[in-house]
């Protein structure tokens, strides 16, 4: 008697719960890996964050930064305590402790970034980039002179080598004799490390770059000697607007914004997160490829910091996003070649074909579309098929063309 | 600079106004008074000795004259006029130059840099140089050869010394301290130091001649004040006076130093050496080649000016040093190279030079102390487990009969004072029956009291039937207690004599490594 | 002795233990007040701070319990290096032996095939172990090469600190972990058990109350411990003594380190359930933990009180981002300031201070 | 091997070895006047700081360089009081400072993370030397002034240390502080200067790394630096002269960890620095007292007058 009466109670609170958390207010709890201030990939959450944050009266948003990874469940349980129903975390590392919390916590929503552990309260998402490297490369292929295009790297982990094997099959489709040379640096954030690699590869005769690495410290590098590279993360044209020919950019706000408002309409609850998986690409818009973003938030206060450093005062306009620096428009213009697909074009042209091959919902183009060799000539992807998700995820092999050590390659 | 100044008629009148002047100088550290109300000159052209045992406040008073001491009540007069000297610094500007007992000297750095450390008046640039030059002139005329571009380490402590008046002379020293300078030198190099000494005195310097020796004392000096606990006994002049009496002011009462010591009835070798090497600290050779023997009941007395080898010889026999060559045997036993706790085991006791640095554990008790060669063996650890009662047991006996005064066995050793850690040493190192007894500097800077003690304890060592080895540079102590005595000169025995037909001068001169006696 | 106004100032020998306690407490409170100057200087009133930094932690369970998981670490590491410190042993690698328990513990976890009721006896062993070899290096190198510890051990810690990274990005790299440099996770048996609705693993928190203990007998009662304070306080007469520097150095290194890499031991097994970059397995414990073991003075039960006091400074740390929104570095800036205080500290020890008696002269 | 190996790998030992040579002569300087400063680290790291925020501010290199040195002397001056007045222990004053350096400029650079300096220490072409063969592409072209000044600080100190009186008043308060002391010299006082020239150095190494080498700012951007700046003052035996060698084989280390990335394993590359200076160490203890790069001999030890 008593026992029932227990659970009715208990059934009628949850379920008061759930739908009060759809109606009322939500506050979303930030826990970073690493400080607000980098240039990279935290600096791009909390930006992001702040926009929601601006954007809807029914959401309030605290963040905690540089949380060591097996200090996270720590810090999730203070952000419950302080009323938080929303908490993601935004690195690889904590995936444990996210999960762990999941577990302990029922009743508050969790998303892990770039992870793969799910539960009905425990969302994973991830905004991806192989894609606008793939675009870049391409841009790349047409660039070298001396055919080596130099890429510095953080980590060896299956993320980087995707972005390195797409930027590849880039640069080899325009110019199949060019390979692109990598170092490592072990690091997401060392500035130090990510001059004295570029310098490396500049000793070794490369004379284009790309890089992940949480610091526009490769396009200064290359600014300095006069050699074009491409952003990464954040906007870094402004750091040498004559070198920036485009870049990659991110924009987790988009994610934010889609999963913070199905919760809101009650569409997303603490029971049903269990297949939910944002793996957003250039089609959602979760990613660009640009050296400028196209969309400049300015009627709010300065919500990013390189908004503010071109139009200071925050009377922004909104201008179209600058895909390729116009200073190199005419090499890419000039640069035409025989495609298999689409005949003679020039690289200009074909970065946009591609891009909007990309951008349309229905994605009719991937980089890894087979045939695809790795460098040790093994055939990865049969001709005509496309990589799995799961293939994607874990890839470990170099695509053909790849230069320089790849710890872990199969 | 004051000493080419001074070329004139040396003036030795002796109603001369003093250079300097101590007045009522009292000066004390944490529970002792070292000086109490002294009053001290020296005139020019005079060398004024300061005489009294170790610890009577004679190098407390010259370092309250070189500033390294600011007296709690009195005041210093230089050439009549009242002066503060706050630092050495200020005493040297004074006209005021001393020689330390431990040489103030940059061991790595040439004679040169060594002089112009701190000179007015040497060059900014290349200061060596120049300085080397005026180096060259002083000791020419003032008899003290010496190379300028030498590293210091490389000199013997006579040259050294020199080094030391130099540098003082350099600095334009009126008056001259020299604290216990004849420790340190040969007979030899003594005769050459008096020599230097009178050439000053009639250059018109004052110097101020610190020694406990009276045959020296009275030999270099004009005036003699005499110095016990801390207070002047009284100033004579030298002239008038002779060594009964000094050595009576000096002590406080006859002294006789009458040791009851039975003849010697020597047994079968307790230590044999045989043509060992020894390098030193800085990997030069040390001991060259030294043999002996030392039979059971018998002492065995090494004299010698320190820094002949003794030491590494010393430490070689206690396992503390490598033996490049030769062979070491203990009680018939090749015990070469054998690592310092086996020879303990087997019977060597080791009275160390450095009694504080290495003879003792400053921080760790009295009774922790007394184990300190035994504590890995029962009563007083088993399996690796220390047996607090034993220790506390053999503890209070040995306090109780050694004379060891301290409050609590649980004291740190570092708060007791210097004859009782001799004290806690010697009942250490001699309980247990030792075979061999390595006794270095055992009297070292002891009271009157405390050495007779020690010096009877070692000769009861000699009648229970261990050999002793005695180091000493007191050369009175070691003929006083020696069955035979060796001298040690440059690394080499330069002779063994037995001391019934030992003579002083004999021995002075082996010291110097004059002459070889078979013996 | 110095005179200043009323007061005589002398020099005392040994400092009475009532004096070291004292002036350490004062030490540490000087040390939070400076510290409320930094708080000031952020615009957080230091009483607010200090109240919320108390309430928050040792106002609740979850408090409490994150104050003692952080001291678990510190009090093995802080232990073990006030065994090395005695014997005059500047150990400044217990981060890197903390790293090397961790790889061991690790590869048994993961590699070795055992029973799984001797997984985690087995990890604990093996842990000690590596921390010992890895400690007793810089003690051979100091014996008999000359070799001064205080720069082996550091660079030590880097090197390990490498290797750990080579582990994860190479060899180890689990293979569920996608590629990411981690190793998969250890089984259930090779995690240590909490202590119910808390983050303590238990079994290190008692090993290390344990060791403390363990530690305070052998440096007052064992032939070890006798050798290691001569060792410590007089290297010339432990010479002379015929104490033999290599056998009493490399043992008291091969405790140090070893109850270091216990500490790393925990961490993997207790909190991490794996091995992932060194930065993340140890936030500078084993560099706290020298301000641990110097704070308790050489005394191996007071460290764990005084790892208490740092576990607290750690969890006081996240609090402050948390709840005043103040950045994280703040801890370093707290523990650098405690360090500077308590150095400062020590030539107070050795002197003593009172009324100028009736009758003593001044100058 | 081609010449261009050569060349690059000895023009980044150069750019990379600044920092390292400037902290080195300062800490050559601290040791032989008888003070170990471990707190390299943190004095380098707030020059870093120092240097960035106020070149920033003042929209000039050399402003955030002048900041960054006296910001090191400030840090020095304070390790300086710690341990020669208070003759607290070197060591632990030293790391105090590291942990209170690193603490210290994370929390204030928390503004100024990740944004390029806006006129950063530019890199010069010596004229007419730039244009040798393979000697100027290597030595002459792409360094900052740092460089340079660095080389030629390093032989000024070194004949200010054993070629004046300055340096024999110096080595004697690192050696034997009481020989010193009774000689007038002003034992504080020099190894206060000495320890403060160090501070001074090693800010403005760390400032050349957020002005000059990498013109932003980091949090924790000396990465280590400090304590390979530690090792390399034993490397180069306390020789300002040997440190410009040490300095630039490690700066040539470094460089190369990223250029033989594909034959060797990184991690092993990056802990060589490290490695080397242990090995270092321990080789220079084999050959007996002789040979022994022998440290000051009062290093590390306070002075305390009339202490027997």
């Amino acid at each position: 008697m008593n026992m029932r009466k227990l659970v009715l109670v208990v059934a009628a609170l949850t379920l008061v719960g759930l739908l009060g958390l759809g109606a009322e207010k939500i506050k979303a709890g930030f826990i970073y890996v690493g400080p607000i201030g980098d240039y990279g990939w935290t600096h791009a959450h909390d930006v992001a964050r702040r926009i929601v944050d601006e954007k809807y009266d029914w959401l309030e948003t605290v963040y905690i930064e540089s949380v060591p990874e097996g200090e996270v469940e720590t810090y999730i349980d203070q952000l419950v305590r302080q009323g938080c129903n929303v908490i993601f975390t935004t690195s690889f590392g904590f995936i444990d402790g996210t999960f762990a919390a999941a577990q302990r916590y029922p009743n508050v929503i969790f998303a892990h970034a770039s992870g793969f552990k799910r539960a009905p309260n425990m969302a994973t998402y991830m905004a991806d980039f192989y894609q606008v490297y793939y675009l870049n490369g391409l841009m790349a292929g047409a660039l070298t002179k001396t055919g080596k295009v130099g890429y510095v790297g953080a980590f060896p982990i299956p993320e980087v080598k995707r972005h390195i094997s797409a930027f590849t099959i880039g640069v080899r489709e325009v110019n199949p004799t060019a390979e692109v040379h990598v170092r490592w640096i072990y690091e997401w954030y060392n500035p130090a490390a990510a001059k004295e690699a570029t310098e490396a590869l500049i000793a070794e005769g490369c004379d284009v770059f790309a890089f992940t690495e949480d610091s526009p410290t490769v396009v200064q590098v290359a600014a300095e000697r006069g050699l074009p590279s491409f952003g990464h993360y954040s906007p870094m044209y402004e750091f040498a607007p004559d070198y920036v020919v485009s870049g990659q950019l991110v924009h987790w706000e988009v994610i934010y914004d889609d999963f913070l408002v199905k919760i809101h309409e009650g569409i997303y609850t603490t029971r049903n997160l269990a297949h939910v998986d944002y793996w957003w690409l250039l089609a959602q818009g979760a990613v660009e490829c640009a050296a400028v973003p196209a969309v400049v938030y300015c009627e709010t206060a300065c919500v990013s910091d390189t908004s503010c450093a071109c139009c200071c005062g925050c009377c922004c306009e909104i201008s179209p996003s600058m895909v390729v620096n116009p200073v190199y428009e005419r090499a890419l213009k000039d640069y035409t070649i025989n495609h298999p697909a689409f005949g003679t074009i020039s690289v200009y042209d074909l970065v946009f074909l591609r891009h909007n091959q990309f951008a349309d919902p229905g994605i009719t183009f991937d980089p890894f579309e087979g045939p695809v060799y790795d460098r040790k000539g093994n055939l990865v992807v049969p001709a005509g098929m496309w990589m799995s998700y799961d293939h994607l995820i874990t890839m470990e092999w170099a695509a053909a063309g790849v230069a320089g050590p790849w710890p872990g390659e199969p | 600079m004051r000493a080419d100044a001074g070329t004139g008629r040396p003036d030795r009148r002796p109603d001369s106004p003093p250079l300097v002047r101590l007045e009522e100088v009292t000066k004390s550290f944490p529970g002792v008074v070292a000086n109490d109300r002294v009053t001290f000159d020296v005139r020019p052209g005079e060398v004024h000795a300061l005489l009294g045992e170790n610890g009577a406040g004679k190098t407390t008073l010259v370092n309250v004259l070189y500033g390294l001491y600011r007296p709690d009540s009195g005041f210093v007069l230089v050439r009549g006029r009242r002066v503060t000297i706050r630092s050495p610094r200020e005493a040297i500007a004074l006209g005021i130059g001393m020689v330390h007992q431990h040489f103030k000297l940059v061991l790595p750095h040439t004679v040169a840099e060594n002089a112009a450390l701190g000179l007015k008046g040497t060059p900014f640039w290349a200061p060596a140089r120049g300085v080397g030059r005026r180096l060259r002139e002083l000791s020419e005329r003032y008899g003290l050869p010496v190379d300028p571009d030498r590293r210091v380490w490389e000199l013997s402590a006579g040259e050294q010394q020199r080094v030391e008046i130099l540098k003082a002379l350099l600095r334009g020293a009126e008056v001259l301290i020299l604290d216990e300078p004849t420790s340190v030198l040969t007979p030899q190099e003594t005769g050459e130091l008096f020599k230097v000494l009178s050439r000053m005195r009639e250059e018109g310097h004052g110097v101020i001649f610190i020694s406990h020796k009276l045959t020296e004392v009275l030999e270099v000096a004009d005036r003699i004040t005499v110095m016990r606990r801390g207070r002047v006994v009284g100033t004579v002049a030298a002239a008038g006076a002779d060594k009964p009496m000094l050595a009576r002011m000096m002590v406080g009462r006859e002294v006789v130093f009458r040791l009851t010591k039975r003849a010697c009835t020597p047994g079968d070798a307790a230590l044999n050496v045989e043509g060992i090497h020894v390098r030193n600290d800085r990997g030069l050779p040390a001991v060259r080649g030294v043999s002996f023997s030392v039979c059971r009941g018998e002492i065995f007395g090494i004299a010698g000016v320190a820094g002949n080898g003794q030491r590494e010889l010393v430490e070689a026999l206690a396992g503390l040093r490598r033996i490049e060559r030769g062979r070491v045997c203990i009680l018939g036993d090749d015990v070469t190279n054998r690592s310092p706790r086996l020879l303990s085991d087997i019977g060597v006791a080791h009275v160390p030079e450095e009694r504080i640095r290495m003879g003792i554990v400053p921080g760790l008790s009295v009774e922790e102390n007394l184990i300190l060669k035994r504590h890995h063996r029962p009563p007083f650890c088993r399996a690796g487990l220390l047996h607090p009662a034993s220790v506390r047991r053999f503890a209070q006996t040995a306090i109780e009969e050694h004379g060891i005064v301290t409050s609590n066995p649980k004291t740190p050793a570092k708060l007791l004072s210097g004859g009782n850690i001799q004290k806690l040493i010697l009942a250490r190192e001699l309980s247990g029956q030792p075979a061999l007894v390595l006794a270095a500097h055992p009297t070292y800077g002891l009271d009157v009291g405390a050495t007779e003690q020690i010096r009877e304890l070692l000769l009861r060592q000699r009648e229970a039937g261990a050999g002793v080895l005695l180091v000493s540079e007191d050369l009175e102590e070691v003929m006083e207690l020696a069955d035979r005595i060796a001298v040690m000169f440059r690394g080499e025995i330069t002779g063994v004599v037995s001391a019934g037909e030992a003579k002083r001068e004999e021995i002075g001169m082996m010291m110097a490594g004059e002459e070889r006696v078979r013996g | 002795m110095k005179r200043i106004g009323p007061f005589i100032v002398e020099r005392r020998l040994a400092p009475p233990r009532h004096v070291v306690f004292g002036v350490s407490v004062l030490a540490v409170v000087v040390a939070l007040l400076l510290a409320a100057l930094v708080f000031w200087a952020y615009g957080v009133s230091p009483w607010r701070a200090y109240a919320e930094i108390g309430r928050g932690t040792l106002g609740t369970v979850d408090g409490l319990s994150d104050i003692v998981r952080r001291a678990i670490p510190l009090i093995l590491c802080g232990v073990g290096l006030t065994l090395a410190f005695r014997a005059q042993f500047w150990n400044i690698g217990a981060e890197g032996q903390l790293l090397a328990g961790a790889v061991a513990a690790s590869g048994v976890a993961l590699f070795v095939p055992v029973p799984d009721g001797l997984r985690l006896p087995l990890m604990f062993l093996a842990g000690f172990g590596a921390g010992a070899l890895w400690a007793v290096i810089p003690a051979l190198l100091r014996v008999k090469l000359q070799v001064n510890e205080v720069i082996s051990t550091l660079m030590m810690n880097y090197i390990m600190a490498y290797i750990v990274e080579w582990l994860v990005h190479g060899p180890w790299k689990g293979p569920t972990m996608r590629g990411f440099a981690y190793t998969d996770m250890f089984p259930t048996a090779a995690r240590l058990p909490l202590i119910a609705g808390t983050r303590v693993h238990w079994p290190t928190l008692g090993v290390g109350v344990v060791a403390a203990l363990v530690v305070g007998l052998i440096l007052s009662r064992t032939r070890l411990g006798y050798e290691v304070r001569v060792v410590g306080q007089s290297p010339d007469a432990a010479r002379y003594a015929g104490i033999s520097f290599t056998v009493v150095l490399s043992l008291a290194m091969v405790i140090s380190g070893g109850l270091a890499a216990l500490a790393g031991v925990g961490e993997v097994a207790g909190i991490h359930w794996r091995l992932r970059s060194p930065s993340h397995i140890s936030m500078g414990y084993g560099y706290t933990a020298i301000i641990v073991a110097w704070l308790a003075r050489g005394s191996p039960i007071a460290a764990i009180l005084t790892a208490l006091l740092f576990g607290l400074i750690f969890a006081a740390g996240d609090l402050m981002k948390t709840t005043l929104g103040l950045p994280f570095q703040i801890t370093g800036v707290f523990n650098g300031l405690i360090l500077f205080s308590l150095i400062s500290s020590d030539l107070l020890m050795y002197w003593r201070i009172r009324w100028r008696r009736r009758g003593e002269a001044w100058t | 091997m081609d010449l261009g190996w050569l060349v690059s790998t000895v023009s980044r030992a150069l750019a990379f070895g600044v920092p390292l040579l400037w902290g080195t002569l300062g800490e050559i300087y601290a040791e032989r006047s008888g003070v170990v400063n471990l707190g390299v680290e943190g004095m380098m790291i707030l020059g870093a700081y120092a240097g960035f925020a106020v070149a920033q501010t003042l929209g000039h290199p050399g402003w955030g360089l002048l900041a960054a040195a006296a910001v090191g002397v400030v840090a020095a001056v304070w390790h300086a009081f710690l341990t020669v007045t208070l003759r607290a222990n070197q060591y632990v004053s030293g790391l105090a400072l590291t942990l209170f350096g690193l603490g210290l400029a994370g929390l204030l650079g928390r503004g100024w993370e990740g944004r390029p300096l806006r006129v950063p220490l530019g890199t010069i072409t010596v004229p007419s030397l730039a244009e040798i063969p393979v000697l100027g592409p290597m030595l002459f072209v792409d360094q900052t002034i740092l460089t340079y000044l660095g080389i030629l600080l390093a032989v000024v100190l070194w004949v200010v240390l054993f070629r004046t009186r300055w340096g024999i008043a110096i080595r004697s308060v690192g050696e034997s502080p009481a020989t010193a002391d009774s000689l007038g010299i002003n034992v504080t006082v020099v190894r206060y200067l000495c320890v403060a020239l160090g501070g001074l150095l090693a800010g403005v190494g760390g400032g050349y790394l957020s002005v000059a080498y990498r013109p932003s700012w980091t949090e924790g951007m000396t990465a280590g630096m400090g304590w390979i700046v530690i090792a390399l003052t034993i490397f180069a035996s306390w020789d300002p002269l040997q440190a410009i060698w040490g300095a630039f084989f490690f700066g040539a280390l470094y460089h190369l960890s990223f250029r033989l990335q594909a034959y060797v394993s990184p991690e092993l590359l990056k802990l060589m620095p490290y490695a080397f200076a242990i090995l270092v160490l321990a080789v220079s203890g084999f050959g007996g007292a002789r040979w022994r790069r022998r440290a000051p001999g009062s290093l590390g030890v306070p002075y305390v007058r009339g202490e027997r």
